[in-house]
């Protein structure tokens, strides 16, 4: 197999441009995302290739173009609607929660709605508070639906090419701020990767640190200075939220005996209380500590970079996130 | 005897109607007997006396058309194909009914008919049938989609939404707007500013027809030159048709409180049905016998339809976790 | 001080009237809440009473009568948009989280938002997938939001006025069938409910069950079943989640050593999920088994009674979750 | 000497339009300053070009009147009275900025100024402008509420809901759509079906007016009679203005992908500035020494606020759990 180094931002493109070619049923629909390439260049040259009817600008109406593409679907192809600032994902919540999520089962079966719905998240860029948020929770609780958010240019691009193949909704969350920063190896040869299956992104043995898309990469830069110190920490990856896969999760806390959980989304009632709740449970005997959640503060995002910068979960939250359980191991 | 009126339309699309009419108004009487009678689960949203609409357009319509329909939407159904057994059975949630029981009265489905669900977020379907015009269009076999909603929904900023887009890519699209007068228990014009949607649909650069939503015959013509403006590529129309329900917003609304008796009275007059049969009697297309014959058929039909679904057994527990995914 | 009987729909009536009577700032919106008195009789009467310039009727449009909301608020008045049935609060979604939530922290504190937000809960009327949801976890995890899910007419009074006179937005959770057939004692003298402050409604030792809405009587009834063979279960009914009252329901599990927790809500990514992530960590020590959490299945509310019944949290599941928790329990 | 032309309007406010538009310019190219050089965070969206739009408009408010101001806004800021000095230092996220910092440069707001917010959601302050007006109606002291807001935001549902309701409650409300041309990067006619709003306005039942958007006293005019009607109680208006931004979508767009050069020599003949400044000699009303000096203070002004904010301190980490509730 060869590999590339790609941006987060080419392996999504990648993974758009090679089902594209793939399947004709696949339409992308955005603002922008045509002609100008997307604000974010994950969909550069795409328009040219595939021209304006695969690739189609769309006026400024989330809802009416999240909804046309819950009929898209049920009728037969597979639309990709994408949400610029995943912010803007409110003014699309009816046609994704009371329908794409609905149809299949209120019909009793009768149709499938293969909907990717493609979506950013994310902080730290200085856009304020209506352009930062992390809303992956509140799909996360919807029956219906599938969560991807990946955090590595390989698991992007083969997670993207699932979705564009289930015949689902599925919301895939990109953290806007790995686009061009992150950078990774993705194999020439096509892959695919199943959801549901956590992915042990760093082997450790003294505590479990479960990270999600860009906090992936916060965690592993802790695990990192944590080893400096003879800390051995495992990084833990769900992948995907819905399906989640619990026992890659409890495994390792069963092995390390301790769980710091880390997610730019709202601490409160968001994505860290699930896993801490799953955890909790699975790992109940194994748990030599309290099980330490690292969110963004419960604020809306600031604006002004000290403000911001202290919301988003960083390297030191999740270092000192570790000592606490350390310290308060029990003597085994 | 007197001269014979010439008919306006093939006596046969004219019995076709008159048949799927009066389906419409037995199977709304008999759900409201079913409720009343405990039968049902939850409550219904009946469509008696706005049988013309469905009717009149969805018999423009082809098999591989699609509508999406409402939380008021046996009439649609019906209009578009449906069968009455499964209806019935799914508006007692039995297994045997459209969707398995999952859905329910305001749920029904039958995507085979190109039926692409019913609503209960008023205004909601507004997306899926863009979507599946723009499917359609994409097919390039000359497919329409039809979205059937009420002069409230017509509200709803999806449907300027969905306007703005389905005029800007010349999608076939028939908005059909049943303005039965209420929104819930207040009337439409306390709630729409202007002259309403026929005026707007025209600003959005879309043909905005208005017709007598009572007359089977009238909401025939206008939906099919709208659905044959669409097929040609010519994009999406609103159509606008007036009309009234009969009983109340759903089965335990009287409908008496904000309506008054005169009112329902001026309505009564023009009801669907009865100006079909004259039509029908008064063309010499059906005798006052096959007039009888078709309605005790008929009737006869959804009553066994109710006997049956009552026999029919709920879904088993276990289906509660199918259909979520694919 | 009298005390009467009075329905929840009473309690919220009442409060709706008193408040409406104290401070004229306050008008209700929604549909068909004025001539028709709502479609649950919560401002029966109202309309009568105040008017049709503050009990107003709007159109069929909850984006814009719950954004016009916010500039209401915004200038002076308290606004109280009604949404009929909670689904419907998708439609709004977009005001409530990007507008209303953050005007005043986006303002560094220029502006208070003071909007209530009624909204029901709640299935097991039959209604179906689209008229029977719970989604009262999402607001919980939007910060500047507060969040209010009374159980008893006399906390719905309480809880109501309070909201009333709160310069922040309130999304305030009515379940729906305990409308008409819960009763309780609501005292004739004005009282009020301070947020944050859970409520013990039944003491006990040996287990605890945290319940919130509706749930808390189904929570009771298996508390009541559960004493009958002799197990004492302590209902805690935590009454608003932001704040949330985390103190009073962590004393109580470190005191009974188990926890049960029941939301009408979905199970995944719901509330269940962060009380039990609270808890297993403020009462890391105490708790002899792993939490259980009860909530509703994760699938579309189905309409068919058999099916319906069993998406929804029961007494039998609560009873059965305390019997595992005491089966689990550890030597002491 | 050549004969003079008779000021259009009262010589104060033509200069003090012209002062204001002035300083929206400049602030705008010290915007792009600071942002090229690095002294602010994020990204900012410039309206320099559009200036006579927020001018025109808001010289016909009271102070007591409302608006609602977009990603776009520092116009509409500047306009209704906004401060340069607070606002460069919020552009910077000092916490000597118009929120602390915590807003940043597409949220400024001065709410005693009625400036109810900017908005970074596209279309997003639409209800609150609604809602302004709606208090404004109750207060009953002829106070009007205006809508911000572009071409793009026009096709957005809630525009749709809150006109319907406008109109309906006759709200003191003036929706100013300024049509820039684009929408980000696609030219607003490939986004926008029909004629555009002010022909949907109408069919909503409100006046919809389009004017030059550079033309500070063609916009002032139309506003002034559009604004005076609803201080009567005679309901909402909608008025379109023509306009053009220089400087692309943002701070990091040279805006020359998606436009043609001859596009926009076209429009800067037409430059609202430029205009006024000829309209103020021809009259006499400012003399070019006159102008020399006033482009000089505002200037100096700006550069100073600049030199300013750079000085000011960040908000301290502790005021990040401030203001999230009252
Ligand atoms: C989004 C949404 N808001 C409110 C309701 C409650 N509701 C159900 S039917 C209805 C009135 C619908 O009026 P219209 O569109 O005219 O249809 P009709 O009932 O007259 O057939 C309302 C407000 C709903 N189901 N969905
Ligand atoms: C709801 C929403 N969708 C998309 C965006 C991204 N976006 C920011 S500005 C803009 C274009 C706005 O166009 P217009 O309303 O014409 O205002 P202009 O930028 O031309 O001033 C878009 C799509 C957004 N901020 N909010
Ligand atoms: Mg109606
Ligand atoms: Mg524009």
């Amino acid at each position: 197999m060869s590999t590339r180094e790609l941006t987060f931002a080419q392996a999504i493109r990648e993974a758009l441009d090679e089902e594209l070619a793939r399947d004709e049923r696949i339409v992308l629909f955005g603002e922008d995302i045509g002609a100008w390439g997307g604000v974010f260049r994950t969909t550069e040259g795409l328009y040219e290739k595939y021209g304006p009817d695969r690739v189609i600008d769309t006026p400024l109406s989330e809802e009416g173009y999240v909804g046309m593409a819950v009929g898209i679907a049920m009728t037969g192809m597979h639309p990709v609607p994408e949400i610029m600032f995943g912010d803007f994902i409110t003014l699309a919540m009816d046609q994704i929660v009371n329908q794409a999520a609905k149809m299949r089962y209120m019909t009793g079966g009768q149709v499938a709605v293969p909907i990717t719905i493609r979506a950013t998240m994310g902080g730290g860029r200085s856009s304020g508070a209506q352009h930062s948020q992390s809303w992956h929770a509140w799909f996360a609780h919807v029956p219906g639906l599938k969560v991807v958010v990946p955090s590595t240019p390989y698991d992007a691009k083969g997670l993207l090419k699932t979705a564009l193949r289930d015949p689902n909704p599925v919301v895939f969350f990109e953290d806007k701020v790995m686009y061009h920063k992150i950078k990774g190896p993705v194999p020439e040869e096509e892959y695919l990767i199943p959801f549901g299956v956590a992915d042990i992104k760093r082997e450790g043995k003294d505590v479990t640190i479960i990270a999600l898309s860009r906090m992936v990469h916060t965690a592993l830069a802790a695990a990192e200075r944590l080893a400096q110190e003879g800390i051995s920490a495992e990084v833990v990856d769900p992948r995907t939220l819905t399906p989640l896969d619990e026992e890659t999760l409890v495994q390792s806390v069963c092995k390390t005996g301790g769980a710091v959980i880390v997610d730019e989304g709202y601490t409160r009632f968001g994505i860290t209380a699930e896993l801490a709740a799953v955890i909790a449970k699975g790992a109940f005997d194994y748990l030599d500590a309290p099980i330490e959640r690292v969110g963004a503060f419960d604020v809306p995002i600031p604006f002004s970079p000290p403000l911001e910068f202290a919301t988003i979960p960083d390297e030191e939250r999740i270092v000192q996130a570790v000592y606490r359980i350390l310290e308060g191991r029990r003597p085994q | 005897m007197t001269e014979r009126r010439t008919p306006p339309l093939e006596p046969s699309l004219l019995i076709e109607m008159y048949r799927r009419m009066l389906t419409i108004r037995f199977f709304e009487e008999a759900v409201f007997e079913v409720y009343r009678r405990g039968w049902m689960p939850g409550l219904a949203h009946l469509s008696d006396g706005q049988e013309a609409t469905p009717v009149g357009v969805c018999m423009a319509l082809r098999p591989d058309d699609t509508i999406t329909s409402t939380h008021r939407g046996h009439g649609h159904i019906i209009a578009k194909g449906g069968q009455v057994e499964p209806m019935m059975a799914e508006v007692m949630g039995k297994v045997t009914g459209y969707c398995r029981g999952k859905g329910g009265e305001m749920h029904i489905a039958d995507v085979s008919l190109g039926i692409l669900g019913a609503n209960g977020i008023v205004g909601g379907g507004l997306g899926i049938a863009a979507g599946s015009a723009f499917t359609a269009k994409r097919e390039g076999k000359g497919r329409v989609s039809v979205a059937f909603f009420g002069d409230g929904a017509a509200n709803q900023g999806l449907w300027y939404e969905t306007a703005n887009i389905a005029v800007l890519w010349k999608l076939p699209l028939i908005y059909v707007c049943e303005n039965n007068q209420y929104t819930e228990f207040t009337h439409w014009k306390k709630l729409t500013a202007g002259e309403g949607l026929a005026v707007r649909a025209r600003a959005m650069g879309m043909p905005g027809i208005e017709v007598d939503g009572n007359d089977v015959v009238a909401v025939y013509q206008a939906a099919r030159e709208l659905v044959e403006r669409a097929r040609r590529g010519e994009g999406p129309a609103t159509l606008v048709c007036h009309t009234i329900r009969y009983g109340g917003h759903h089965v335990g609304d009287p409908g008496t409180a904000y309506r008054t008796k005169e009112e329902m009275e001026e309505w009564r007059k023009k009801d669907p049905i009865e100006r079909c049969e004259r039509l029908l009697l008064e063309t010499g297309i059906l005798s006052p016998q096959a007039i009888e014959a078709t309605r005790n058929e008929i009737y006869e039909r959804v009553q066994k339809a109710v006997e049956q679904a009552r026999q029919d057994p709920f879904p088993p527990v276990e289906e509660v976790y199918e259909h979520v995914y694919a």
